[in-house]
């Protein structure tokens, strides 16, 4: 590691709780964000080359360090006291799914599309810090709103953010025409 | 009837709501669609799920209506010939909603799956979301001024009363649910029993939904079982003794009955 | 850095809010701690040897990593001073209007008429000197009761306190007791 600007990045990235965007990065150092992103890619073969216990991470378009997987993540793992990724229910997911690609969107709406009571499922992503609030819909009665985290991001490995999500229609799926028939099937029997 | 919901194999806890079941129910190839009771398995999920704390009435309510109108049921239990602003909705109108629903509901618990994948696949990540121990103390963002005026709007905000965003066919309306049991419960008691239908008869659906709700209530509480002698029969309702499972409560009692 | 015991304790370290003493890194890592104090020695040799941007820290027979001097800790130190201005955000504006209008006010009042949990809002408005502590309400275990402060004062430019907060009804002035009852009956209408 004989350039000084990767041993900057490296202190950078380990003072910082948050991710750092490569314009922050760049400012803090002094340099432009070519440099920085030709220094990032240097710390990042560096701290492959070594087999250290840190790798450079990229969530949500921003840089981080992250305790390299296996036997440094367990390690580290058992230092905290808190998992935000440990035991999600499905209930959870499910809800996580509608904040990550409605978001912002509030309970209400959740509620609506999962057809259940949402309130507690909610509570428990905003202590993990999965969701986040995101000011108050417009309206009347406005509800509060959700959107998801660098926390996020980070846990579900998305370099992108939630851009990187891929589309919410499928080919193999059953559609709704065909739903729809079968409903009807259900309907006209009855009838 | 055919079917229960023992038969049929499902694991209640395994559903995370009501479209889930429903949507499981409906991909069902091994049965013939129209033999699954539907009805009797979404009202004997709910019974399960009101014992869970989950219930979101209102969603709830919809869901019943919709459900109970693509069976046909509401040409027993959901007349609604006073009712003049109202549009009565038919089967293929619930069929058409309830698939649209289905097919909402079915494309994010898609992404849930994906969601799960991905966590899997990216393994066990840890970072530090606290400031480094010897790091240099960060000071606090300095604020910016802000106006009064928006105090004054987050309170008034907050002092518009709630509305219920109607999207779909169906007006929805909450409809308190402690009435209703109050009176079924003294039906049950002082007379032994009552039939469903002939007490909703001339109430408006969502009344009539929260009006099952309740008697899924006193089920629940082993006050009373509920019973049918075929599927589109008046559902009749009788004091019980205690021990009642409740999974299979509809089911059980229809059986006894019968 | 062939041993895995080195990576393991850069993990650790990387990841530690506190600087850790030798038996915790041992119980983390589930080995002793002569393995431990081994592996720390050869982890500070590493670091230097590559000159990383981190530097092993013993002080008080506790261990952190810290950014290296020179370099690496002034760009550090440049980015940890770099704090963005930042607006409140909504929760925020909302939580602190609440405490503005209501005031003396206690936590679970707030959490009732906003309808969401607002324990980590709060938090943030008293780091940021915005609301401070009012004694102690007669509820359910004497919550604690919030105030407005000076520092709230001079950013919301109400030269005169809380008394030159803008009226709410243009018509008849909505006086406090009215106002708390009306926000109570409104957030109970929402469930």
């Amino acid at each position: 590691m004989s350039d000084p600007l990767v041993a900057v990045c490296e202190a950078m990235l380990f003072v910082a709780a948050e991710p750092l965007a490569l314009g922050e990065l760049a400012a803090a150092a002094e340099v432009d964000e070519s440099a920085v992103e030709q220094a990032l890619e240097g710390l990042e073969r560096s701290l492959a080359e070594r087999g250290a216990g840190v790798v450079l991470d990229r969530s949500g378009g921003r840089y981080g360090l992250r305790a390299a997987p296996g036997g440094p993540a367990e390690a580290a793992s058992r230092l905290q006291a808190r998992a935000p990724e440990r035991g999600l229910s499905p209930a959870a997911m499910e809800t996580l799914a509608v904040v990550a690609y409605l978001q912002p969107v509030g309970r209400p709406e959740i509620a609506r599309i999962r057809g259940v009571s949402s309130d507690a499922v909610v509570a428990g992503l905003l202590e993990r810090e999965l969701i986040e609030e995101a000011g108050r819909g417009d309206g009347l009665g406005a509800p509060v709103l959700y959107r998801t985290t660098t926390v996020f991001d980070r846990i579900f490995g998305l370099e992108e953010g939630v851009s990187g999500l891929p589309g919410l229609d499928a080919e193999d799926e059953i559609d709704g025409d065909e739903l729809r028939q079968r409903l009807h099937a259900v309907a006209a029997e009855r009838g | 009837m055919n079917g229960s919901v023992l038969e049929l194999d499902l694991d209640f806890d395994a559903f995370s709501g009501p479209f889930d079941l429903l949507l499981a129910l409906v991909l069902r190839d091994e049965l013939e669609l129209v033999e699954v009771p539907i009805v009797e398995v979404v009202l004997a999920y709910l019974v399960v799920l009101e014992g869970s704390e989950e219930i979101d009435l209102e969603s709830l309510s919809e869901f019943l209506v919709l459900v109970a109108a693509l069976c046909e049921l509401k040409s027993r239990l959901l007349v609604d010939a006073d009712e003049e602003d109202e549009e009565e909705i038919d089967a293929e109108g619930a069929a058409e909603e309830l698939a649209a629903r289905l097919a909402e509901y079915q494309r994010f618990k898609r992404a849930a799956g994906w969601l799960t994948a991905r966590r899997a696949e990216a393994g066990l990540r840890v970072f530090r979301t606290t400031p480094a121990p010897y790091a240099p103390p960060r000071p606090a963002a300095p604020l910016v001024d802000e106006q009064p005026g928006r105090l004054a709007e987050a309170i008034l905000h907050l002092l518009e009363p709630p509305i219920h965003v109607d999207t779909t066919i169906v007006r929805r309306r909450v409809v308190a649910m402690r009435p209703f049991v109050e009176r079924f419960r003294m039906l049950v008691r002082a007379r032994g029993g009552f039939v469903f239908d002939d007490e909703v008869a001339t109430l408006e659906r969502g009344a009539q939904a929260a009006a099952f709700v309740a008697l899924l209530e006193l089920i629940k509480r082993g006050e009373a079982t509920a019973a049918q002698t075929d599927l589109f029969e008046p559902i009749r309702v009788a004091r019980t003794g205690a021990t009642i499972r409740v999974a299979a409560q509809v089911v059980d009692a229809q059986e006894a009955v019968a």
